[in-house]
């Protein structure tokens, strides 16, 4: 570890200050948390009305079958990636810092898969037949068919919702206990039930310890195959600036980037919130930008090679598709990708902008936006651009039951990760113990 | 004859006599477990608020069984995901964009995703039956709300006669209070 | 749909309905089951009859077949007995259906009560106020305006009219006046000849678009394409057609060159060609050529070059090409008979076509046209006339809407009528200013005949029971009134006793009449007369040489406006027909909306984009148009076409556009015709609307959607040749590939793949096709596809399984301006791309290679839309047969046209072309019956069956002998993107051109 | 192809009298030979239909074969409700034995005279999408596999659904038969 931290950053005090963050809550809270509950009605609403009429309200057109639903369930399941990322492969790498934030990229990884996972239900013509895709015995002895992507997606992001809420719940294990110990009143009894009998014995750890290990190891490779059968989505079709073999890693690099930006845009006010400065540190930070700064390079150099192999393949489609992304109708969305994605990290590399909490949150913000616009762009861009045959050319126009449910999908989530924070400790209390020196006789040594 | 309430036996178990030592200091806990498996103890329980590698070296147990869990769970997961892809096609088969029947490039997704889905919930059933297998006796053994946050503690089994030796023990070890339950 | 409600129409007429398949995707199947009181006699539930029948769209009266289902009839086909369409159908005739079940339909006598409102009436009281007013008016003028009726109802209305002392106007908005005035000055009759396309070895035509509206679109498309189409081997090449006039129209898509000559100077430029002939004798000269002469030394072609915009030598090499051809054939109509100048235009080409010996070849005087026997404008306009200076007491109208394509005069003119009285079934502008409505019933449901040219006595009978009992055909109405005992099928019965004389060759009447309506009618040659050239001829003055460029002249801020009809709208007639405003026009692609064509330098020098509103203002109207910016129309000319505009006439036609009529002049041209051609100052509205249009793109960008071949490559090509290099891969890749397909068929030998079956394919003739969307129509009728209204379209929501691409070629640097048309539809590839990535198996491979789309299993993920790169797989967006809906497509009665053999789908399902599953699975079954297999040419596709140019064959592309399969191997054919390596089962034949190819 | 002619077939009434006797004698498995009487209809299974039709009566007791009404199954998708028509051309002379069947055919008369058809219940229905063509499997089964779908009408006093008609039943018998369960055989 870089820095030490101050001397009086006990294990006391750790479990203190995280447990303090569970107090009664405030008004700001409960205003946050209205204004979360409200963006979901105005979310619900326009569904109701989808369903009552049909998918014509929102703005899809001939050739832009794919909109804002699919972008909205690519970026969301992209910021669910850097919870896993941090919580399991950064684990595997005994990555110290790690601890101070896993905990909240976890949830927000949980609760974004669950966003994520409303949209395929919601973009498709007949929501109320959705179960048709799940292989479950019927009258009719029909199947679903596995070579198709949206079957592997439905595998891949019921998965992952299922491994990574099972993480998130292990971990958590430890923390209510000891939240528990300190609690009274109906809190005491809600965290001896969710406890479930923790009270960190050395068979418990024996089991746990290792079990944990597992888990982070099956969620790595899990976490990099998400987002590469949902890039197989597009990947696997022919369209024009989707049928790219470079998607799957692409696709990884960019849900780490908007990811890790997402987990800068909701620790700052955490931190601040809920006074964390002690355990997260500008140090914390600063290895997140780092992170952000390195899927951030990957993902300009993916925009170069995309834009390389469009020109240098001679592909006349693929050259046209690439031509309309970056001069047609929706130059603007284009571009905005590619300086917000392409362009900002590059201020990363400045450790002034790294160690700045400020920058770090404007920038990360900006990344949101550019990635969502990526995905945007890919989507959109890529069929209404280039139809193979030019009669089929059709611009887009989202409408209000497009934006009405893609702000419903911020509310769903952060409606869950506001009740999240208040309820269970957003920060991990044993894992930030086990990077602070443990209590010895005399003076206290370095772990 | 006083009957007994057989939930009773398993929700408010009679405690198990013996020692509770509270440490402050890690290295006082590791000393007190060094001691104590010297002195010939076993089946004492060690309380601390997060996995330390010294007090696992200390106790020197054998590794946890969890991982034939997720090893059988995997397998049996990959083998699912190839049975429910490829007896699915064949059921009623049907031929789509001129690729045959049983297609195993794309099923491998589905293998793999079963894979990790069981493996992981093996996984946790695997900590679940460990843990709680080890846990049979937990409810009857003295505990103290610091564990989970900065103390570490030990509690010995012992009969209320062997009690002093133990307590002698670990109080020289270094326990900052010791209990008897 | 409402069964109850289709139960009622059909019981209130005495009729039944045995288990009707249902339609609609919801599980709810019909409750209730209504037995035939007496089974109807040729009628079997589920079994479709056919009723022979004429259409009555246009004035060309092409033969239909009525297909039958339950009572109802639910698709109009052509009656392949017909010698007027061969068979085929436009888009208008099958349209016809949706004015028959058309939900604004006048349901019953109606009369205008004292505050203006409209109030029922029985019959008896109809008819007795009318019979009032008749006997009040007797003497004070009474007036009958019908459409062209050349059959019995037209006498009817003839003998009436006499007896009670009135005057009967026949009036068509496109009557071809200048045609019957030109004849008159080049060979002293009005007639209007019959044109032999098929024999024609050249065609050139002035303005004539014979494919859309000119006398009989659909006859003349299938001969001209007979004339015009490449078949390799053949002795004859194929013919070229030139097209002559001021905007590229459907018509003038086909041709091998666009000459854009000034407007107004066609006629000089036939007279040039003319000149060339007899100068240089290219052609044996008739003997009284010499009174010709000197009017065509007056326009020799370095005369008259400059006026007309071309260069000399050009005339000089048509007039060569033509005269060399021996089977030259040069038709004047459309535009260039509607100038001022129409009726010389027209006399100029019949000298071209008679100096070079082709009257009484290619022009055949004898069958003539019946439009010959249309009033004319001028008739119209004195009847205008009469009518303001309160002349007429009572005017009758029946089959014309003058309100509209008149809008200024007749309308006002009207209200000078001391009553008015309509036959029309819909509130159109002229019955809604009438007093009193007496509604007929559809011609697909009353007995009448026409005779819509000489020699074919075409039958209609009704083919089913009327929709609304409580209407009357206008007939039956006149024969109460005159106090004629009998119906009108007696009536035309009586009038056909003399038919029967002529043809009845010994057989008893009855026999003779059944024969007749079996056959749709009674087909019969007519001696060819000559004609010569008339002695006045040269009297016109376009023939003196005095005027080298008569007509108009253009200057900068007037351009010339041209008026054109729309081909699916006509003059307005089918603007309250849902599939014909949906329909998108052919050469704009632009649906339920008019526009102005600009010619792109016009709209880069006025600064205006695609969809700016212009207001255009003539001498007599104006009105505002979006822009469309085309370079199928010369810099210095405007064009917009008529059909909307409608003040009333129902739901989809009210309100919408502009009514381009409102431009033209009310004033009578020389010839007794109208001027279509009118000046226009131009302004900007600053308003912009998004066009309704189905183009995305208008050039094809070498994407090989569409490939075209020169003449002289195309003659080369040996059989077994492959012009088209079909996949961008090596040898050995395509060696691999056909073993690994090889490798999956094996792979996928089981179940009901594991049989030989046949590959149902198709081929699509481009040097055929002409972009005429008749199939387009055709597949809405058979297929149950929603029309979706202006707003969807402009989302591009269209419905359109098969559509018309139209690409423009050439266009910069001096290249000629062309266009190519192509059908796309599901091209049922072998290697589907749609298929594998559908999650439920909804899109699937059939056994027979179609590319099944199960509607009830879809979920709706759209998935297989994006990844078609032919993007023909369209998605119900909304519930479009949801009863009372927002985007209710099938109002009642609308929806009793759906087929009840096709699934109604319901909203959130994707569909798509299925090759007409509906029609294999019933030939499949019939064969089955007969213990048969299904042979070639068993299972006609509803777009090939319409086709009328025969440009779409289907069969089993398996089965070697087939038609299909012969043409799959044709040299000229590829596959759309074959490079994908999809396998269409769709084999396009290259369109084949004289001359140089163009790229796009 | 000549517009519907003749409207009331008297002669039906005379080809019936001969029809039904020559039914009979073409061997056809011998059913209950005679009908019961019902004293309960509220007790019978299958919905009630305006007129209390028995096909145990027609059917079994007196063998009229399924396509002398149902004619249009051999050659059509649809198997045809028979017309009042058909229905009067024998009840022109048969009366009926007992006052309750006398009351019945006395409706039968009556929807004639009146021309008002009876409103007959649905019974046996499938969804909008699915098409069965009635003539192919009476060609491949024979004219007596109606069974097979319907049941044994010949024993119900009052038509009730016996097959489920669902999907996998359809199929299951396909399988059966090892004919091709390919989707758009039935659902276009």
């Amino acid at each position: 570890m870089a820095d030490t931290p101050p001397a009086r950053v006990t294990y006391d005090f750790v479990t203190r200050a995280i447990a303090r963050t569970l107090g009664n809550p405030g008004k700001g809270y409960f205003a946050l948390l209205a204004a979360a509950v409200a963006l979901l009605g105005v979310g619900i609403t326009c569904l109701l009305f989808l369903l009552r009429y049909g998918l014509g309200l929102a703005g899809y057109s001939h050739p832009v079958y794919w909109a804002v639903y699919i972008t909205c369930f690519v970026f969301w399941v992209g910021i669910a990636h850097s919870g896993t990322l941090i919580s399991a492969i950064l684990f595997l790498f005994r990555s110290g810092w790690r601890t101070a934030v896993y905990r909240t990229a976890e949830a927000m990884t949980v609760f974004a898969v669950m966003t994520a996972g409303l949209f395929p239900l919601i973009h498709i013509g007949r929501q109320w037949y959705f179960y048709w895709l799940i292989p479950y015995p019927n009258e009719r002895g029909l199947w679903p068919n596995f070579k198709s992507p949206l079957i592997w997606d439905e595998f891949a992001i019921g998965t992952y919702f299922t491994v990574s809420t099972v993480f998130l719940i292990m971990g958590l294990i430890p923390d209510i206990a000891a939240v528990r110990d300190l609690a009274t009143g109906w809190r005491k009894k809600l965290y001896a039930v969710t406890a479930v009998g923790w009270r960190g014995t050395n068979e418990q750890w024996r089991h746990y310890t290792r079990g944990y290990l597992y888990l982070a190891a099956l969620a790595t490779p899990l976490v990099l195959s998400v987002h590469s059968v949902v890039s197989w989505d597009f990947a696997m079709a022919l369209v024009p600036g989707w049928h790219a073999t470079l998607f799957a890693p692409y696709f990884v690099a960019g849900a780490i980037y908007s990811g890790v930006a997402m987990v800068i845009t909701l620790l700052v006010p955490i931190r601040k919130l809920f006074h964390l400065e002690e355990l997260i540190t500008v140090h914390h930070f600063e290895n997140l930008a780092k992170l952000c700064l390195l899927t951030g390079m990957i993902v300009s150099m993916s925009y170069c090679t995309e834009n390389f192999t469009a020109w240098f393949g001679g592909n006349p489609h693929e050259r046209a598709a690439f031509w309309y992304r970056a001069f047609g109708p929706f130059w603007w969305a284009s571009w905005t990708m590619n300086i917000c994605n392409g362009l900002l990290p590059w201020l990363l590399w400045s450790k002034k902008v790294r160690t700045s909490v400020i920058a770090l949150f404007v920038v990360s913000i900006f990344v949101n936006i550019g990635m969502w616009f990526e995905r945007f762009v890919i989507i959109v861009v890529s069929l209404a651009g280039e139809p193979f045959e030019r009669f089929s050319n059709a611009t887009y126009n989202p409408t209000w039951a497009d934006w009405g449910i893609m702000a419903g999908s911020f509310g769903w989530f952060f409606m869950w990760f506001l009740l999240f924070v208040k309820n269970f400790p957003a920060v991990s209390i044993s894992e930030v113990k086990e990077v602070l020196p443990a209590p010895k006789r005399g003076k206290a040594v370095a772990a | 004859m006083k009957l007994v309430n057989p939930l009773a036996a398993i929700f408010h178990p009679p405690p198990t006599p013996g020692l509770l030592a509270v440490f402050g200091h890690l290295d006082a806990a590791v000393d007190a477990i060094g001691r104590l498996r010297a002195a010939g103890h076993t089946d004492f329980t060690v309380y601390s608020p997060v996995p330390r590698h010294e007090l696992e070296d200390s106790l020197d147990q054998p590794v946890s069984p969890v991982r034939m869990f997720t090893l059988v769970g995997g397998i049996s997961g990959c083998a699912i995901g190839a049975w429910l892809t490829l007896y699915m096609s064949y059921d009623w088969p049907v031929v789509v964009g001129g690729k045959p029947i049983g297609s195993i490039p794309p099923y491998v997704v589905i293998m793999f995703e079963m894979t990790v889905l069981f493996g992981a919930l093996s996984t946790i059933l695997g900590i679940g039956f460990n843990a709680l297998f080890a846990a049979r006796r937990l409810g009857t053994v003295a505990y103290d709300p610091r564990f989970t946050n900065d103390k570490f503690g030990i509690f010995v089994p012992s009969e209320p006669a062997r009690a002093g030796q133990v307590e002698s023990l670990l109080r020289g070890a270094g326990a900052e209070e010791v209990r008897r339950a | 749909m409402d069964r109850r409600r289709f139960l009622r129409v059909l019981g209130a007429t005495g009729g039944g309905a045995a288990a009707l398949t249902g339609c609609g995707i919801g599980p709810e199947p019909t409750e209730q089951l209504v037995p035939y009181l007496v089974p109807p006699e040729n009628q079997v539930p589920g079994i479709a009859t056919y009723y022979a029948t004429t259409c009555r769209e246009c004035a060309a009266g092409c033969g239909l077949h009525a297909k039958v289902r339950e009572g109802r009839v639910i698709k109009l086909e052509g009656n392949p007995e017909s010698p007027v369409n061969q068979g085929r159908l436009c888009a208008r005739g099958q349209a016809a259906l949706q004015g028959l079940y058309n939900p604004d339909r006048v349901t019953d006598p109606m009369a205008r009560s004292a505050n203006g409102q409209w109030r029922k009436l029985s019959w008896d009281e109809g008819l007795g106020r009318l019979q009032a007013k008749v006997k009040e008016a007797r003497g004070k003028g009474i007036a009958f305006v019908t459409g062209l009726e050349s059959g019995s109802f037209g006498d009817l209305v003839d003998a009436w009219t006499r007896q009670v002392g009135g005057r009967h106007v026949t009036y068509e908005p496109f009557a071809f006046e200048a045609l019957r005035a030109g004849n008159r000055i080049a060979f002293g009759t009005s007639a209007i000849p019959w044109y032999d396309f098929a024999n024609a070895r050249y065609i050139v035509s002035f303005g004539a678009d014979f494919m859309e509206t000119w006398l009989s679109p659909v006859g003349y498309q299938n001969s001209f394409t007979r004339a015009h189409a490449f078949t390799g081997g053949r002795d004859a090449s194929m013919a070229k057609f030139v097209y002559v006039g001021p905007r590229l129209a459907l018509t003038g898509m086909s041709a091998d060159e666009w000459i854009a000559a000034a407007p107004g100077t066609e006629g000089v430029l036939a007279l040039a060609m003319a000149h060339v002939i007899v100068a240089r004798r290219l052609a044996p000269l008739p003997a009284d050529v010499g009174r010709v002469r000197a009017a065509l030394d007056a326009h020799a072609p370095e005369r008259v070059a400059a006026a007309i915009g071309i260069e000399a030598k050009v005339i000089t090499r048509l007039a060569r090409e033509f005269a060399a051809s021996r089977g030259g054939l040069a038709v004047a109509g459309g535009i260039a008979a509607q100038y001022p100048n129409g009726a010389e235009i027209v006399a100029a080409v019949n000298i071209l076509n008679y100096v070079a010996g082709q009257v009484g070849k290619t022009v055949q005087f004898g069958p003539n046209h019946a439009l010959a026997g249309a009033g004319s404008f001028q008739d119209l306009t004195d009847l205008t006339g009469d009518l303001s200076a309160g002349r007429v007491a009572l005017l009758l109208v029946h089959g014309a809407n003058p309100a509209h394509s008149l809008p200024a005069a007749f309308s006002q003119a009207l209200g000078h009528a001391a009553y008015k009285v309509s036959f029309s079934s819909y509130l159109d502008e002229t019955a809604a200013a009438s007093d009193l409505v007496l509604p007929d019933l559809h011609p697909l449901e009353q007995w009448n005949d026409s005779q819509p040219r000489s020699g074919v006595h075409a039958l209609q009978q009704p083919v089913m029971s009327p929709v609304f009992p409580n209407t009357m055909h206008a007939g039956d109405v006149l024969l109460r009134l005159a106090g004629r005992p009998g119906t009108f099928k007696d009536y035309l019965q009586g009038r056909w006793q003399e038919l029967h004389r002529r043809y009845g060759r010994g057989r008893s009447f009855e026999e003779f009449w059944d024969d007749a309506l079996q056959h749709g009618g009674v087909y019969t040659n007519v001696p060819l007369q000559t004609v010569r050239l008339a002695l006045d001829v040269t009297r016109a003055p376009a023939l003196t040489g005095d005027k080298a460029a008569p007509g108009w002249q253009a200057s900068p801020d007037q351009p010339l406006l041209l008026v054109y009809p729309s081909l699916a709208l006509h003059d307005g007639r089918g603007a309250n027909k849902p599939w014909l405003q949906e329909l998108p026009d052919p050469v704009s692609k632009i649906t339920w909306h008019g526009w102005v064509e600009v010619h792109p330098e016009t709209a880069a020098k006025w600064q205006v984009a695609n969809g700016d509103v212009l207001l255009l203002r003539s001498g007599h109207g104006a009105l505002r148009a979006p822009v469309w910016i085309t370079p199928g129309v010369r810099p210095d000319v405007l064009a917009v076409p008529t059909g909307q505009g409608h003040k009333a006439y129902g739901r989809y036609a009210k309100d919408r556009s502009f009514n381009a009529f409102e431009l033209l002049s009310d004033a009578p041209t020389a010839y007794g015709g109208r001027a279509f051609a009118v000046s226009v100052a131009v302004a900007k509205t600053g308003d912009h609307r998004r066009l309704a249009t189905l183009e995305g793109d208008a050039r094809e960008q070498g994407r090989g959607v569409i490939e075209v071949l020169p003449l002289s490559r195309a003659q080369q090509l040996k059989p077994g040749a492959h012009a088209f290099q079909e996949r961008e891969t090596p040898p050995y890749a395509d060696r691999a590939l056909a073993d690994w397909a090889e490798a999956q068929h094996d792979a996928a030998s089981l179940g009901d793949y594991a049989h030989p079956h046949p590959r149902w394919g198709m081929a699509i003739d481009l040097a055929k096709c002409t972009g005429c969307s008749a199939c387009v129509t055709a597949c809405y009728a058979e297929n149950n596809l929603a029309t979706v209204g202006e707003e969807l379209v402009v989302r591009r929501r269209q419905m359109s399984w098969l559509r018309i691409e139209r690409y423009y070629t050439g266009g910069e640097a001096g290249r000629p301006v062309g266009a190519v048309v192509t059908p796309m539809l599901c091209q049922q590839c072998g290697n589907a791309p749609c298929e594998p990535v559908c999650p439920v198996y909804a899109a699937y491979h059939t056994a027979d290679g179609l590319n099944g789309q199960v509607y009830n299993r879809c979920v709706g993920t759209r998935y297989c839309a994006n990844n078609c790169p032919y993007k023909v797989r369209y998605f119900n967006w909304y519930n479009y047969a949801e009863q009372g809906g927002e985007w209710e497509s099938w109002p009642d009665p609308l929806n009793m046209l759906l087929n009840p053999d096709v699934t109604v789908r319901e909203k959130g399902v994707m569909e798509k072309c299925t090759f007409c599953v509906q029609r294999i699975r019933g030939a499949q079954n019939r064969a089955r019956l007969e213990d048969r297999n299904v042979q070639d040419g068993d299972i006609t596709p509803a777009c090939a069956q319409a086709c009328p140019s025969e440009a779409i064959v289907f069969g089993d592309l398996r089965d070697t002998s087939s038609r299909v399969a012969a043409l799959a191997r044709d040299p000229r054919g590829y596959h759309v993107l074959a490079a994908l390596n999809t396998q269409p089962a769709i084999t396009y034949l290259a369109k084949v051109v004289h001359g140089a190819v163009v790229e796009g | 192809m000549t517009k519907r002619g003749g409207r009331v077939g008297v002669g039906v009434a005379v080809a019936v009298w001969i029809a039904v006797p020559a039914a009979a004698q073409t061997g056809q498995p011998a059913a209950s030979a005679k009908a019961p009487v019902i004293s309960d209809t509220g007790r019978l299974k299958g919905p009630r239909q305006p007129i209390f039709f028995r096909h145990d009566v027609h059917a079994g007791q007196d063998q009229v074969p399924c396509l002398y009404c149902h004619s249009t199954a051999t050659a059509s998708s649809e198997p045809g409700i028979p017309a009042v028509q058909t229905c009067f051309g024998c009840h022109q002379m048969i009366g009926g034995s007992t006052p309750s069947h006398q009351a019945e055919i006395k409706k039968v008369r009556e929807a004639w005279v009146n021309k008002q058809p009876p409103r007959w219940v649905r019974v046996h229905a499938l969804p909008g999408f699915v098409r069965f063509p009635h003539m192919r499997h009476i060609k491949v089964l024979g004219p007596e596999s109606c069974i097979t779908c319907h049941g044994d009408v010949r024993a119900m006093p009052q038509v009730y659904q016996v097959a489920t008609l669902k999907m996998g039943w359809c199929v299951n018998c396909h399988l059966q038969r090892n004919v091709s369960r390919d989707c758009t055989l039935c659902h276009y």
